[in-house]
């Protein structure tokens, strides 16, 4: 049995510059914090982020984006991070941020769907509006809905409360979010939890995130 | 002005019935919980991952991990529930929540909500709200009739939707409009306001109902 | 609060002849029998029965096929119950079932797309089978896929372990199969279960489907 | 005839490596398991809803809560994960099984299935199969070589498929094939038969590896 249990720099020492990488939580809520600070450190650049939001300045993914790192962030929110709209609208070329912005159920089911091996969804949301630029509307028995493709990434960071060695994932209360949609999302999944358990000491009935989707497991979260 | 906003959630809560799965929005909507009655018990969903949503959480014993949409501590009540952001939006869009509160920058007389984007000025993202307008069986607009005078209610947004459309009604400190076909029908009013003052706010015809009443 | 619990034969005094039915379960593990049951007593006829299988004979939704109930049998496998075959090509015009056979991811993902307001889903699976017949096929990043199109009911059966009296309900190992699908793809939902709770009794990390898509609990299941 | 079963399943092990998620059909695949090192630890998916199946329950323990896609008993392993067909069928369309076992009534040169109808005499649905084919990242075809001397690899499946170009392996008793873009290649042979015989009871031509070896 391969021993996923490693400390956070080595975790995300797999991590290169230009990623595209997925990270859990809801303003901070979920997030893995101690793989924040491990990519912080390990200071790679030009990263593509997908998170539900930005953040705040300095918390979250926000701390990625106050250090530079973000080329390009794919998200529902940004209003409570201004350095947001700050970078977005900078002069300077290479600080620059390219910001796109989707519905956060579609979001969810972009991913979703990359994670479940499905071609593309039809949602009512975003229908007649901005959004719906350049995606091709289909008409179900007289309502229109838009195409939304799968959203897939590199690598994903997501935040666990409880896991045990071979990966299973328990989320608490509202840390859960975009976690368990991203860990299916990546190509490279790294978990950063509260506690890390033995095999078989999770109830099968309770478990949020399969095992089969984790690459590592990095204990120390708050 | 915190008394307009005090009417307006006062209001809101009349129309939440007793057993609805309702989402609100961040700001004035929320407010709308001070106003239920004893005997309304209302199931509150959040659209990061919760059913069941209770009041904030006191500072000496909040749960970290328990947030609302608004990035705000709250508690969880007896019965409640977490999921994640797909099975959330899955409720929302399936139709499951009776009612949403929201706020807009602009409504217009067709529904058209615009609630997100202020080009070249503002660009906080859409968030949840795209998805709740669409999904939710009653979409409630819960805002001041006018923004420092300028109209808020019109004939046709002119900025980016949030969804086209979708509103059902519009709560404001001077009235109640429920969108028809045949454009805004003012339902109910503040006294405080004659009907001229409520059409001169408005930048679209109302249709003045028949059975025009007082709003709270 | 309204009191959703009921005896079984209350709780299927709404269904009429010529209903839709979702009824959870995979081969009889997770359906609701006590439901099926009571819906035999009521005998009404000309259901159009969703089910992952057929059951056996005389067991699961099989009890409503050997007694002449259902018209139109949508589902995954039927191999289990030869009943089917023989009701599918007897002569006996008032004995013929109709039955649709859709791929059992297909028929999940369906089911979600109903609850969870998808206009569809576009799904590899069937791609240049007869499944594929009359369907649009959509080529995304040149790979072919299927439009497959949202399922809903009338009524969904679907089978508890726990369930406080909200409805929010905990599925035992893999009894949960197609339950916590159907539960939001029906316009009213009774859950049979095996054991009913006051509400705050459940831990809400572990609850599978909330009680707000809940209209009757019936207590009792084995 | 069994013993043609042993030899399909102990070879089929040999595709297993440690740390695989593997989804077996019913009947001959599931024989797949007596035959696995024991260093080699599989994480076996039933599609009706579990990561980490174990063997089947013994009689006086069994759980009737716990069940595997072929309706029998099953225990499970420590870290084990029970879940919805939505999100099982989720991991095998999304490519999160390493590789899935199965039978077939036919298999074509081109890597075409068909195993789940026979028009006008057997229609017991497909269940599973067409996703597990479609989604698995490897699919092998485990049975007999020939029904009853009739072929069943061929040039082209006469029987409706279940699936197009997704066979990536066919273990019969004769020998060990890959499907290749030139058509299906003999990799491995059981030496109790001559490479005539095996081309003989194979309705394509096969392709002989040169480094062609036993099977076992």
């Amino acid at each position: 049995m391969i021993d996923k249990v490693k400390t956070a720099d080595e975790a995300v020492s797999v991590i290169q510059d230009g990623a595209t990488i997925m990270v859990g939580g809801f303003m901070v809520c979920g997030t893995p914090k101690i793989l924040i600070d491990a990519l912080v450190r390990k200071n790679v650049k030009n990263l593509t982020i997908i998170c539900n939001d930005a953040g705040l300045p300095g918390e979250g993914v926000g701390k990625l984006l106050s250090n530079g790192q973000i080329k390009t962030l794919i998200a529902s929110h940004v209003g409570l991070n201004p350095e947001v709209a700050q970078r977005m609208n900078t002069d300077v070329e290479e600080d620059k941020l390219e910001c796109v912005l989707i519905p956060q159920g579609t979001l969810a089911e972009r991913i979703r769907a990359a994670s479940t091996g499905l071609g593309g969804i039809l949602t009512p949301t975003g229908v007649g509006t901005i959004v719906a630029e350049g995606k091709q509307v289909l008409t179900i028995e007289d309502k229109e809905y838009l195409l939304e493709l799968p959203l897939k990434a590199d690598f994903a960071l997501i935040r666990g409360t409880v896991t045990d060695k071979f990966g299973n994932t328990i989320y608490n209360g509202t840390t859960q979010n975009f976690n368990p949609l991203m860990a299916g999302a990546a190509e490279h999944v790294i978990v950063g939890t509260c506690e890390v358990v033995e095999i078989g000491e999770l109830d099968p009935n309770t478990i949020h995130t399969s095992g089969i989707f984790v690459d590592t497991i990095v204990g120390g979260e708050q | 002005m915190s008394d307009a906003k005090a009417i307006i959630a006062q209001r809101v809560a009349k129309d939440l019935k007793d057993g609805n799965v309702v989402n609100l929005g961040i700001g004035l909507p929320t407010m709308v919980v001070n106003y239920l009655p004893e005997d309304v018990h209302i199931i509150f969903q959040s659209e990061n991952g919760m059913m069941g949503m209770g009041p904030a959480a006191e500072e000496s014993c909040k749960d970290l991990d328990i947030m609302n949409a608004g990035a705000g501590y709250v508690t969880a009540t007896p019965g409640a529930m977490f999921f994640d952001s797909a099975t959330s939006f899955g409720i929302i869009r399936g139709g499951h929540v009776d009612a949403t509160v929201l706020g807009a920058l602009q409504v217009d007389r067709h529904g058209n909500l615009a609630s997100w984007i202020i080009p070249g000025k503002m660009v906080p993202g859409m968030g949840g709200s795209m998805d709740l307008v669409v999904g939710a069986k009653k979409v409630i607009i819960a805002m001041q009739h006018t923004q420092k005078g300028a109209h808020k209610i019109l004939d046709q947004c002119t900025l980016p939707y949030t969804a086209v459309k979708v509103v059902d009604e519009i709560v404001t400190e001077m009235g109640v409009m429920a969108v028809t076909p045949d454009g805004l029908l003012l339902t109910e009013y503040n006294p405080e306001y004659t009907v001229e003052q409520i059409q001169e706010a408005t930048g679209t015809p109302l249709i003045i109902s028949p059975d025009l009443k007082p709003m709270l």
